[in-house]
């Protein structure tokens, strides 16, 4: 009973963390030389339109981490055979698709109004771009496959594959084009925005809280997903039977 | 794989898979013929495309490497789709080790491929006057190295399409994700070469292609098991 | 001598136990019959026996002479069904000869030869797998079967599509095979075969 | 009012995100609870006794 009411607790937590990281985020105001808690910094040629990276980033970097979450539970299932690796790594990949259309679709408005178009082909708006070509990829492999074994193990095998050759696009995509994207290594305007200099501190602690709470949902809503595909394939099992 | 003789019957084995696609594909040309048409119509499609244009050396090199990349689309997965589809996939598990059956089906695709691309090659040469290759060296190692990429990623992903239902229409939306990088790199290569540039300018490319046919021959003869039995 | 034990095997299809925890041990010189009602996994069990299909549990152990086999199963068996297909472009001698070149064995065009004369298929050593009959198909299985000499011989369904005397080409070479090793029969006919050392019933299980 | 909503833009989509947010979570939190009963059912159905 006490896990129940600790559990329903959690989520009230993420509730008003959340709410509170969108508030700070869109309501604190910037200045060009921030001197105090609570301003976040001006950077020359971003603007307002900075605020993006409280939203745009987090969803970006969840979109890889539910890559790999998936991938994990594919090889988990490659090994042991248990149909639940399988609903746990499908549930991954479809948060992962989720996420990867929303960096993309933020991604690419935040570039009309900056960069004065919606695409651009700037190397990280190509490794979306093949994330999410893998991501469909697997989806159309696993709609054409029936037999749910071979379904599980088909698509496993297939993410292992897209896991292995996707590393390349690090070595490759520098020779492409230059970076327009805040927070590439040659952006003039601002440096690397997350890894180091452009944020302050008030920024940085958003940020992460930010992350955190991105972390919190999309951990929420893949416990809830995962066990809905229980209940429904246990009830197609069910009516299997009869 | 330590074992000397074990080698050895998987090298003999290997050579048998590949002759019997070979063999099986002199009398049926499927495959061949699928791909040599596809060759010759996109090309005269371009050129009536382009009209009189003459288009920049970057465009023509992307071009020819669209046409090989769908010209392999349309042949690739023929040598796994036509045991599935003649259910001959049994008989084949029971004569041979799936490792055998990997390489054998490798060889025959990167010998098809590069049949395949000599002639696109030629065409493209023959229609295109302006396509210049000015260091032939660095042209040459980038086909071949592209064309044995080009069968190591597609033979994998024709191995597990061959178990889906839809077979043909799959191919190239799996193959696509993991082809990009290779294709960026050839094209990347190919301006090099028609450019006119030394033959160790293009070795960074060449890098990213080894490495990218090791990871992905690695990573199918891992994973081809669980491809291969149900 | 050869041992073939099955322990506590288990198949799933679509989430769904076709059979689970069966265990038999078969000797050499002793035959096992499958049987059970259409749809009770007889195939399942002998793709399984046959390396063809893994099984979602337990294990399928192949001993000779007392060394526990690891790989190059597939040596070991010889295999025989009706959704089994040769290669339709190939003639009968060359499915043969394909046989011992993928095992990586001796091409022996004469024992091929002999082979195809002992299923009577001699006289059409030489032409395509397309042009012949079921009956003639199914009779060439067995010599595609017998090439490499297998210790172990799988049939599922052994007298499908035969006629009179393919059925006793087979029966006499179903005894040959016990007195050589291990015969497997998946069958719902029980004339196919009346004595046998182990039976596996599939009829029922869950 | 078109004065006031230029000068307040962020404020403005302040309050729409928050709006959104609300809504995804109510929305999460049904599904919690509707999800919590199916499960408790399907145990029930589980257990003859």
């Amino acid at each position: 009973m006490s896990g129940k009411i600790k559990n329903r607790r959690l989520k009230q937590v993420l509730g008003l963390w959340t709410t509170a990281v969108i508030i700070l985020a869109l309501g604190l105001p910037m200045v060009a030389h921030p001197s105090h808690w609570g301003e976040l910094p001006l950077i020359p040629g971003l603007e307002q339109r900075a605020r993006i990276i409280f939203f745009h980033v987090p969803t970006a970097w969840l979109s890889v981490i539910a890559f790999l979450t998936s991938m994990w539970f594919g090889i988990r299932y490659l090994r042991k055979k248990s149909p639940d690796d399988d609903i746990k790594s499908v549930t991954h990949a479809g948060l992962g698709l989720l996420f990867c259309i929303l960096a993309t679709v933020t991604g690419s408005i935040w570039a009309k109004f900056n960069w004065g178009s919606f695409w651009n082909w700037d190397p990280r708006e190509t490794s979306i771009f093949v994330l999410l070509l893998i991501y469909g990829a697997y989806f159309a492999l696993r709609s054409a496959i029936d037999v749910e074994e071979k379904r599980a193990t088909l698509s496993a095998v297939y993410s292992i594959i897209a896991g292995v050759i996707a590393p390349f696009f690090i070595f490759i995509l520098p020779r492409i084009t230059a970076g327009l994207h805040p927070g590439s290594a040659d952006d003039v305007n601002s440096g690397p925005v997350v890894s180091s200099g452009g944020m302050n501190a008030s920024m940085r602690v958003i940020f992460y809280s930010s992350v955190a709470a991105f972390i919190g949902m999309y951990l929420w809503m893949s416990n809830l997903r995962i066990r809905a595909t229980r209940l429904v394939q246990a009830q197609e099992l069910e009516s299997r039977k009869q | 794989m330590e074992d000397p003789r074990k080698m050895k019957s998987f090298l003999v084995s290997t050579k048998a898979v590949f002759l019997k696609d070979w063999r099986s594909e002199l009398r049926t040309r499927y495959a061949l013929s699928a791909l040599v048409m596809f060759v010759l119509t996109t090309i005269a499609i371009i050129v009536f495309a382009f009209g009189g244009e003459s288009p920049s050396q970057e465009v023509l090199a992307g071009v020819l490497w669209v046409i090989i990349f769908f010209s392999g689309m349309s042949g690739l997965a023929r040598t796994f789709v036509a045991e599935e589809e003649r259910g001959t996939s049994l008989t084949l598990q029971l004569l041979s080790t799936p490792t055998a059956v990997l390489f054998g089906k490798l060889a025959f695709n990167v010998v098809l491929i590069i049949i395949v691309n000599t002639l696109a090659v030629l065409l493209f040469l023959f229609f295109f006057s302006t396509f210049r290759v000015s260091s032939v060296g660095l042209f040459v190692t980038t086909l071949a190295l592209g064309s044995i990429g080009l069968a190591s990623a597609s033979t994998i992903i024709a191995a597990i399409i061959a178990r889906a239902n839809t077979k043909g229409s799959l191919f190239p939306v799996l193959s696509l994700p993991l082809l990009l990088p290779l294709l960026m790199t050839v094209i990347h290569a190919t301006s090099l070469s028609s450019e006119g540039a030394f033959f160790s300018e293009g070795l960074d490319d060449f890098r990213i292609l080894v490495s990218y046919i090791g990871a992905v021959t690695g990573v199918s003869y891992i994973l081809f098991d669980y491809v291969w039995k149900d | 001598m050869i041992d073939l034990e099955v322990t506590a095997l288990a198949k799933t299809f679509n989430r769904r136990s076709i059979f689970r925890d069966i265990s038999v041990k078969v000797q050499s010189a002793q035959t096992l019959r499958v049987i059970g009602q259409n749809g009770a996994g007889k195939s399942t069990f002998v793709k399984i026996l046959a390396q063809v299909l893994t099984p979602t549990s337990g294990k399928v152990k192949i001993s000779r002479d007392g060394r526990v086999m690891k790989s190059h199963l597939h040596n070991l068996i010889g295999f025989v069904s009706p959704y089994m297909q040769l290669y339709d472009e190939f003639t009968a001698e060359e499915n043969l000869l394909l046989s011992l070149s993928l095992r990586a064995q001796t091409v022996d065009s004469t024992a091929a030869k002999n082979l195809l004369g002992r299923v009577s298929l001699g006289g059409r050593s030489n032409d395509q797998v397309r042009t012949f009959s079921s009956g003639m198909k199914q009779r060439l299985k067995y010599a595609f079967a017998l090439i490499h000499r297998p210790p172990i011989l799988i049939l599922d369904e052994p007298m499908s599509n035969l006629d009179t005397e393919g059925i006793g080409t087979v029966r006499q070479i179903m005894k040959e095979q016990q007195d050589r090793g291990i015969l497997v029969v998946a069958t719902n006919d029980h004339s196919d075969l009346e004595k046998f050392d182990h039976q596996v019933d599939l009829s029922g299980r869950p | 009012m078109y004065d006031f909503l230029t000068e307040n833009a962020l404020y403005v989509v302040l309050l729409i995100v928050l709006v959104i947010w609300f809504g995804i979570y109510t929305y999460l939190y049904k599904l919690e609870g509707k999800l919590k009963h199916l499960e408790e059912l399907s145990k029930k159905q589980g257990d003859p006794s």
